[in-house]
């Protein structure tokens, strides 16, 4: 009567706990810049807004709606790019945050939501730049 | 971590302690250990037990003891009715009627019978997950063998009028089967409404154990049945294999309850249900699947706006136990047919809660239930991106 | 009255007492309520011990647990390999071979396939109960859907070379099903032999509980099977229906404690049984149904000239609990088609008590129940007309 | 994998456990005469024998092979016999032996089986008379 027992790492389990860095960005001195991305048809829709200062990242916040993984890879990607240099971000696809947050193989879909949104963001970022 | 409120009595009830405590005293007996097919004392004295279980269960459903057909559960019986019914017609009469929102053993048995030739006419039911005897009436040929409708659906527990139904197959001589496997014991069931053929149900939806079931099979007129599995000749032939007393005897115990239930907890549980439901109202943006009334009392399907069904599993998991209508109806996955054939978004089914009361539930663990789901669904909507509220329902 | 001696395990074994008292506890125990199926953390934890019993019960007949489907007994197993596997199969494999001394189960289940336009080869035992492999390769044709043998009789005992016919069947890519309900836990059953397709087996003949059984369905190649009830999707398609934990957890239980008894306790089931046969000779004139070897441990099937069936079990009621001949092999009464088909007469047939032992018999019961079949059958012949005693054999 | 479980008449158990009247006639005064009837599709197989003096019955004997119905009519017929004068025998067939037995219907073949005998002995007994 109910979905296969999906297992959550430890990683996703304190992700989805914490929700960390969900919101938006508050007031502060710098660009602001977003990216989107959503496929309803795969229940994944990720937002990334950093805010950028001085060439680094200094702040990043996520909307997203989708299941716990991809909460999840927003929430671990969002706290990754906060701080790091513009030009020197951590890379991030489906690939390498399935591997981090040991999610099964049919969690792929939704993570490249997330690659996507992420890509989107850094290509804005870039043209800010 | 203390246990999780329990609110999904509709996939299984708590096995009540008093049928526990029954069965195993049954199969602690050394007088209770024998084969009741046996003629020797200690079979004699386990086919007595099996009688008194039979007499018990058949007491619920207001049928004769003989009328009964001992299964392994409600998958076994709802088969034996619709491709036992159905295989045993002649090559003349090869339709049959049935709806988009059975169990899926109601539904996988008449895909089978389309595998095997016989054409299937799959009832749609309304918006508000009824589907009405005027359906079925229109439906009916020359040539229908079966009508098998189920009385409670298991996802929406909204109610089919089996009687009204009942009466048209009575009147064409059609064979009428119902699963009733949400309904024994929730509500009223009476076998001998004119025109009820077969009737499906089980123990473990109503404080028995898992693994075993009954057939109501009529007695006059008694519809031709191809029994599933041969053997022994049990069961008047229709179901052969070593009956399990333990098993037949928690049954019996647990309908025997039930029945002494049914003259209060019904309009309790339905109480509760619509005080859940209220409470609920804090989570708008929400909708509930089906039709309030009529229904059997336990079963609450309700949507939120916004919100993915894996992760409100997640969020609940370890405080609430319920099922999701991204997989209510299979060991497999998949999106609830039933709320599709409601009218229901892909989209709005994964956002569906079944919560299926009990028994045990009192209105302190609805209080609790509705204040963590307001709470859980709040965490994950202050997370979504804008115009996703909108969106997802 | 103290309780009769229990001389009939292989209709059913009493429930070991600690798997009694598993089931009591896993019957009780409010963590283990819930549905297997459901993903809440209440139904993983009924899905962790139905993964534990599934491993259990594998390990006794060396399968992996993927291969393990659970059903509701022999019968059900029996019929889901024999129907399943040949309705599965396309209109060019037609033919079916089995043996005239099957139980019930794959005998009706093979009638039924005759009334489904299936041609069967009903292969014969020799006087000695056997089936023999070189019979089985004289039947096979280029049509053969299905190999159908029992592996130990449940009335005589003896025990066919399974491995001979499976060899026979693996060489020319045919799948063979055994019905191995009176051998698994009495003998060492090897699911991994060369050949075994469908192997059936249940719980109650092993000191487990009635109601539950398992099919092995061999992974590679995999057989197909068309299921005999459909529903959910439960255990790979093959067998829909909620999974009742606590007969699987009694199953699994009884399973590891039949394999741990598998060294020393055959032999000496064996040498019980062979001390009954000589001191019933006592009762002589009387005579053996089956070969004493190859045979699994506990049946002794005995006839005794003179002797009419129905007054020595009314002898015997109350002290000794057997099966007699004329009424082993059905729930309705017939005499033995098993015995008939060793060329027994009626009457011979109808003087024979089936003598079966199991892990509780001891020596003691043993040279009890000698005495007490001696005395009774002295006390009857003390009665017969002149000559009955030389007509009746 | 039994016989349905016949229920026994408390006549019939007591007469199944003390087979009273199974055996063979003791020397003494008086003619001897017996009756038999066999029917072994039936399972049955009946003999009575009666020493008969002065007009009368003064000992009666059987030996049966059969069911315990059959066991119990033929010693409940061959305790009524004992001391009966002969030309008032009491009256015996099958109905009235399952009726006083309380037989069910499937055991009438049977009890025919005893009726036959008691019918062959009678006969004999008026021959010798
Ligand atoms: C309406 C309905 N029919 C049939 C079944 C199948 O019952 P069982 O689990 O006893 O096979 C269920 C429950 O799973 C049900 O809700
Ligand atoms: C050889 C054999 N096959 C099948 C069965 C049927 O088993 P069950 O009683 O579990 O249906 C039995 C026992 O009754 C048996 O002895």
């Amino acid at each position: 009567m109910s979905a296969p027992a999906t297992r959550y790492s430890a990683t996703v389990r304190s992700h989805f706990r914490s929700l960390a860095g969900a919101g938006d960005l508050p007031p502060a001195a710098g660009a602001a810049v977003s990216g989107e991305a959503v496929a309803l048809d795969r229940l994944a829709w990720v937002r990334f807004a950093v805010r950028i200062d001085a060439g680094r990242i200094v702040d990043c916040r996520f909307r997203a709606f989708g299941c716990p993984h991809t909460l999840a890879a927003a929430s671990l990607v969002a706290g990754r790019l906060r701080g790091a240099p513009i030009d020197a971000l951590p890379a991030f696809d489906a690939g390498t945050l399935a591997c981090e947050l040991d999610a099964p193989a049919e969690k792929m879909g939704r993570l490249l939501v997330v690659e996507d949104a992420l890509r989107h963001l850094l290509a804005n970022a870039h043209r800010v730049q | 971590m203390a246990r999780a409120l329990y609110l999904d009595h509709a996939a299984t009830a708590p096995l009540d302690p008093r049928v526990a405590d029954a069965m195993a005293a049954c199969l602690a007996d050394p007088e209770l250990q024998a084969n009741p097919a046996s003629a020797h004392a200690a079979g004699r004295a386990a086919a007595e037990q099996v009688a008194l279980a039979r007499g018990q269960v058949a007491r619920l459903v207001n049928a004769s003891p003989e009328a009964i057909v001992f299964t392994s559960g409600a998958t076994e019986s709802v088969n034996l009715a619709a491709l036992g019914a159905v295989r045993a017609c002649g090559p003349g009469r090869r339709h049959v009627v049935t709806s988009r929102i059975e169990h899926r053993a109601g539904l996988d048995a008449c895909r089978q019978l389309e595998r095997e030739g016989h054409e299937v006419t799959w009832l749609a039911p309304g918006r508000d997950g009824l589907i009405r005897a005027e359906q079925v009436a229109a439906a009916l040929r020359e040539d229908t063998a079966l009508v098998s409708l189920m009385h409670a659906n298991n996802e929406i527990g909204t109610l089919t009028d089996i009687g009204a139904v009942a009466g048209l197959c009575e009147a064409r001589g059609i064979t009428f089967h119902t699963d009733a496997a949400q309904s024994v014991g929730k509500v009223a069931v009476d076998c001998a409404v004119p025109g009820i053929a077969l009737l499906s149900f089980c123990a473990h939806k109503l404080g028995g154990p898992k693994g075993v079931g009954a057939l109501y099979v009529r007695r006059r007129p008694r519809p031709q049945v191809q029994p599933l599995q041969f053997g022994g000749g049990h069961e008047g032939g229709l179901r052969s294999g070593t009956l399990a007393l333990h098993q037949l005897a928690g049954f019996g115990l647990a309908c025997e309850l039930a029945g002494a239930a049914l003259g209060e907890e019904p309009a309790r549980i339905r109480t509760l249900r619509e005080r859940l439901w209220q409470q609920l109202q804090a989570a708008a943006p929400l909708w509930r699947n089906g039709a309030a009334e009529p229904s059997v009392p336990g079963i609450l399907s309700v949507g939120f706006a916004g919100i993915e069904g894996e992760s409100l599993l997640l969020e609940l998991d370890g405080e609430i136990a319920a099922s999701s209508g991204a997989a209510c109806s299979s060991a497999t996955g998949e999106p609830s047919y039933v709320l599709r054939s409601l009218g229901r978004s892909d989209e709005a089914i994964q956002a569906t809660l079944r919560l299926s009361l009990g028994r045990g539930t009192t209105a302190q663990d609805i209080d609790r239930a509705a204040s963590v789901i307001v709470r859980a669904v709040a965490r994950l909507r202050a997370a979504l991106p804008a115009g996703a509220l909108e969106r997802i329902a």
